[in-house]
């Protein structure tokens, strides 16, 4: 077990690492890049993950998060940290509205409603151009000011979404340890038996759409705040629900470092392809993407955490609980 | 009280619209019938087949219909031979590895024709492209006409086959009881590869009926699986005549959003109607209580 | 008896997933015969049966009609003429009663004499004939069963394997079930009958086996087994 | 002596189908109540509308006096109601040990003291060494006794026991029985529906049986094996072939 602890540790630690170790800009917008995913997968996870419930639709969270902050921002002149909190609690509002109109869809329906809730809110960032400025979109005002979450240089960006992920790690690890998190696994597992045990199974996927939500739309005001400028088609694009289910599905999901992994094979490996690919090649990463995904759920249904786990239990046959493969182990 | 002109002119619009929908949608719904896998990368079929059009137009001068002929059987071809083990795998993995494995497959087509046909619009123009056929007092496009002829005669044969032939039988009963199937000598892999072929190819014949209507860009499969998803689910879970139901109503919601809030809209107001549905008939209109255990009737 | 059985069984185990069901059963069914299983619940009957028709894994050889079983796929096996008509009729409720009987008649061999199968079929079942337009999942239980012995008789059997037959039925409906199952007997096909209902099973069959948590634990003659202390006792407990 | 569990009229109609005919039935507390029938005679249909997995077509459910006829699984278990499952549903990427800790979850403040109550529960059920092995290496014996803990976890006032002998071999059987004793003899109520003839006649007090969705007979074990109609139903009829 220290010795998966350590491994974690030290994946957390890293990206800092990193970040002080050099002063090279351009790794340190990748790096921000990367904890800003590493933040969007762990909260994606909360719900598809802990309680899998597929959504396909967390850039609505995502979006709602961007906007809020930014037009209480622009409007109103409060401060994107309180307008992260309010962004925050308006998506796991929806969520927990969704989950409500929802809950009775399995599987692949659950998935599609997600989708068109988000196309829904596209849409309307669309149309409702009074409030958003419609496709012509949102700037904001770029002068450093850390009360306002803006920051001259990029190592801080990288320290806040650092931050950010880390901390949201710890939440889904004490999540995964609590009483919640143990009737999450036994509600993936068999809904039936659980509910028989006295698991109401219906408010805890409430409580995981609202967590989940909340946590999205977190980094969706960072997002806003790092590149600060927001369009729908940027906060709102399906791709990017895509990305964080995806890089989750990568890495293992349904444990707290599994969407961490996720995001440093996933992440930096489509930003070199891009590099590499996307200048003559438009698409041909993505291609190479989506058939990476089918390979590893062909290979790794799990995911590719469960199974580096599976591989290193092998070799370190103890008996002893078995707590690591519980899935309770972080 | 005599039909205003209007009233006429909506009504056939909503028709043929839906005809075209129905068209698009109906595969996604015989394959999730029979297999239990909502396929997310049926509208990345239509799409390329878009696009084949489009280059047999472009690059030889082919006529969209004619291309058409070669088109579907070989998307059909494509399924039986290359997606065969693709399809197996699909069938019997979790839900959660179905949903991505066709998620990750949309991502590589829509990419694919990013990659081969960069994301501008494209469209073509025929001799045809601008005729009108006169039908009853009103001037109707004859490229809608042909698709919505092509997807009436599509309904009834696809009926009649399920409901008469040995094949469609087959796939009825493999839908209803996957293992009792077996048991009465049906190779039941070998249904769902045809099946999933089947479905796939009226996803191309889709493609087919629309390039002459509509201009394509990568993005464009993912849109019309959307409207595809929206149809399946308002007509009932693998229900064929739902999915007709489905195509038609959505074509009508969209004509008369269009018309009478705002064209900008009407897509919001078919996901509202999409959204109503799901929490007052999670089975669809024409869908039994329990469908999606069940399956295909 | 004849010196070749029809189906023979050597050392079949079977599993669900890692769950043993059955262990090391060996049986033989001859041309003609009724043979029967019973047997409490769970004891592994109907798994027997799915084993027979590849429909769960197992090891062991079986042999039917001088083909190796170990290869082939369920469908394959059908076309040996070797017939599961399932535990719980499992028909396809959507499906009218005259479709049910024509998928029945999937096989290669069977669909030949479609027309033919089911006009015997309707003769010797003629309440079918009255539902046939019916949905099959309307129907009583009686009905439905008799409806699941059709299906399984438009395969052309050589063999037909019959899971729990009686199951849910009042006696007077058992008893119309059986005097069928001896009509199609006396026709010219064999049958193993997997059943609960001892007595009536007992009745029927001319031998039987008789099993106990996935072994079979006594076997016999009928009229043998039928007054058998050991038999009344694993089933009543006294 | 009132009534613990009464079910009174309860009739269930699946589609055309009467799976249960108007059946009454009434479990007094601290008493092991049997439930046998042949085959398709309803048990199972009864016993999920007792655990409430849907509600019956018409007649009604009371607990202690309290009218739970609609009541959802998980608040029957908060009223004190347990089941095991016939075919076992173990959460098979889980423990033992937490397996059994989801059952006892509700009554604890932590996870550490459900596990903790958990352990208990597991020696109880002499089921210890496996605590810490994964539910999918159980054997079905094992997956029986885990039903039976996990169950027995909630601290229910009423146990309902599905089968739990079924596919069990001799020795095992003869655990069980001693087990679902022990557990009736710490104050709990227990309903146990069952094919194993012995196991069912050694521990009942009270038998019901059912038949074709009707209650047949209810009696002692002693008297319900020489009733000629439950004689007829379970051994099945002599049929004139």
């Amino acid at each position: 077990m220290t010795g998966m602890f350590r491994i974690q540790l030290a994946l957390l630690a890293a990206p800092m690492a990193l970040a002080l170790l050099t002063g090279d800009s351009f790794i340190h917008d990748s790096l921000t890049q990367v904890l800003l995913w590493g933040v969007l997968a762990l909260a994606w996870n909360i719900l598809g993950g802990y309680a899998r419930q597929i959504s396909v639709g967390h850039v609505a969270f995502f979006g709602i998060g961007a906007y809020t902050s930014t037009l209480l921002r622009i409007g109103f002149d409060i401060s994107p940290w309180l307008g992260m909190i309010a962004g925050g609690l308006l998506a796991a509002s929806a969520g927990v509205l969704l989950g409500l109109i929802t809950f009775r869809l399995r599987g692949p329906f659950f998935t599609m409603a997600t989708i068109a809730f988000a196309e829904v809110l596209r849409i309307l960032a669309v149309n409702l151009r009074g409030l958003t400025k419609g496709s012509e979109g949102l700037t904001l005002d770029s002068t450093p000011n850390a009360a306002m979450f803006v920051f001259g240089s990029l190592r801080t960006y990288v320290f806040v979404a650092w931050v950010m992920m880390v901390g949201l790690f710890l939440l889904s690890w004490m999540l995964g340890r609590s009483k919640t998190g143990l009737r999450l696994l036994a509600f993936r597992e068999d809904e039936t038996a659980a509910r028989s045990l006295g698991v109401n199974t219906y408010r805890l996927r409430l409580l995981a759409m609202g967590l989940s939500a909340f946590f999205t739309a977190i980094g969706g005001t960072f997002y806003a705040q790092f590149l600060l400028f927001i369009d729908p088609d940027s906060v709102f694009g399906v791709d990017i629900s895509l990305q964080m289910a995806l890089i989750s599905v990568v890495g293992g999901i349904g444990s707290a470092i599994g969407p961490i992994i996720g995001t440093y094979l996933v992440v930096p490996f489509g930003q070199v392809l891009r590099a590499e690919l996307g200048a003559q090649l438009a698409g041909l990463h993505l291609v190479v993407y989506g058939l990476g995904l089918i390979f590893v759920l062909w290979r790794m249904p799990d995911g590719v955490w469960p199974t580096v786990e599976r591989l290193v239990a092998g070799f370190s046959r103890r008996g002893a609980g078995g707590a690591a493969k519980s899935g309770t182990a972080a | 009280m005599g039909l205003s002109p209007a009233t006429v002119d909506l009504v056939l619009a909503s028709l043929l619209l839906g005809g075209l929908y129905v068209t698009v949608s109906i595969g996604l719904s015989l394959v999730f019938g029979v297999m239990r896998v909502m396929n997310f990368a049926h509208g990345e079929f239509v799409m390329l087949a878009m696009y084949a059009v489009y280059w047999a137009y472009e690059a030889g001068g082919i006529d969209p219909y004619v291309a058409g002929l070669v088109i579907v059987p070989a998307v059909f071809l494509v399924c039986v031979t290359v997606l065969r083990p693709f399809v197996l795998w699909l069938v019997n993995s979790p839900p959660l590895v179905q949903v991505f494995a066709t998620l990750g497959l949309s991502i590589a087509l829509q990419n694919l024709a990013l990659l081969l046909w960069a994301g501008n619009f494209r469209s073509i123009r025929t001799s045809y492209s601008n005729t009108l056929v006169d039908i009853a007092a009103m001037r109707v496009p004859l490229t809608r006409l042909v698709a919505f002829a092509v997807a009436f005669l599509l309904v009834i044969g696809l009926h009649l086959f399920m409901k008469h032939s040995f094949f469609g039988k087959a796939v009825r009963a493999t839908a209803q009881n996957r293992r009792t199937a077996r048991l009465m000598g049906i190779n039941v892999e070998r249904i769902y590869v045809l099946v999933f072929a089947l479905g796939t190819s009226i996803a191309g014949l889709a493609g087919v009926l629309l390039m002459p209507i509509y201009s394509v860009h990568p993005g464009a499969g993912f849109q019309l699986a959307l409207i595809a998803f929206v149809v399946v689910v308002l007509g009932g879970l693998g229900s064929l005549p739902g999915a007709v139901l489905g195509g038609l109503l959505i074509g009508l919601v969209e004509v008369c959003s269009g018309y009478f809030i705002s064209p900008s809209m009407k897509q919001i107001v078919y996901f509202a109607v999409f959204i109503i549905v799901l929490v007052t008939r999670p089975a669809g209109l024409l869908g039994q209580r329990g469908a999606e255990e069940v399956g295909l009737k | 008896m004849s010196a070749q059985p029809l189906l023979r069984v050597e050392g079949l185990s079977a599993f669900y997933g890692d769950l043993q069901a059955l262990y090391d059963v060996s049986l033989d069914v001859h041309r003609g015969e009724i043979v029967a299983i019973v047997g409490a619940n769970a004891a592994g009957k109907s798994t027997l049966l799915r084993s027979l028709s590849g429909i769960v894994q197992w090891t062991g050889r079986l042999s039917f009609d001088g083909h190796d079983l170990q290869k082939l796929r369920p469908h394959e096996i059908v076309e040996l003429g070797l017939i599961h008509v399932p535990e719980g009729r499992e028909l396809f409720p959507f499906m009218t009663v005259e479709e049910n009987l024509e998928v029945g008649a999937y096989s290669a061999r069977a669909r030949r004499r479609v027309v033919a199968s089911k006009e015997k079929a309707f003769e010797l079942l003629p309440r079918l004939r009255e539902r046939r337009h019916q949905l099959a999942s309307t129907m009583s239980g009686g009905e439905q069963q008799m409806c699941a012995i059709g299906r399984g008789l438009m395969a052309c059997p050589e063999m037909l394997l019959l899971d729990e037959p009686s199951l849910g039925l009042a006696p007077v409906i058992i008893q119309t079930v059986y005097r069928k199952l001896v009509e199609i007997n006396e026709a010219g096909t064999t049958i193993l009958l997997v059943e609960q209902n001892l007595k009536a099973a007992l009745r029927l069959a001319q031998r039987a086996y008789v099993i106990e948590n996935g072994r079979i634990v006594l076997e016999g003659r009928s009229e043998d087994l039928r007054d058998d202390p050991r038999l009344t006792s694993a089933y009543l407990g006294r | 002596m009132t009534a613990f569990l009464s079910v009174e009229n309860v009739t269930q109609r699946f589609g055309g189908l009467v799976a249960l005919d108007r059946v009454s039935l009434s479990v007094e507390q601290h008493r092991i109540h049997g439930i046998i029938g042949p085959n398709g005679a309803g048990k199972t249909t009864l016993f999920n509308i007792i655990a409430g997995v849907f509600p019956p077509s018409d007649g009604r459910l009371a607990l202690g006096g309290e009218d739970i006829t609609r009541f959802s699984p998980e608040q029957r278990c908060a009223k004190g109601i347990a089941r095991t499952f016939q075919v076992p549903r173990p959460f098979n990427g889980l423990t033992v040990l937490d397996n059994v800790a989801v059952g006892a979850l509700a009554g604890s403040s932590n996870v550490a003291e459900a596990r903790r109550r958990a352990a208990a529960t597991i020696e109880l059920l002499e089921m210890g060494e496996h605590a810490g092995n994964l539910a999918s290496s159980l054997t079905i014996g094992l997956r029986k006794r885990l039903e039976v803990a996990r169950a027995l976890a909630t601290r229910p006032r009423l146990l309902l026991l599905d089968e739990v002998m079924g596919g069990l071999h001799g020795g095992e059987i003869d655990r069980m029985i001693t087990t679902v004793r022990r557990i009736a003899e710490t104050g709990v109520t227990v309903v146990l529906i069952e094919h194993v003839m012995p196991a069912i006649m050694s521990l009942a007090e009270i038998v019901t049986v059912l038949d074709q969705g009707r209650v047949l007979a209810t009696g002692t074990p002693g008297e319900i094996t020489r009733d000629p109609a439950v004689i007829a139903a379970y051994l099945g009829d002599e049929v004139a072939a």
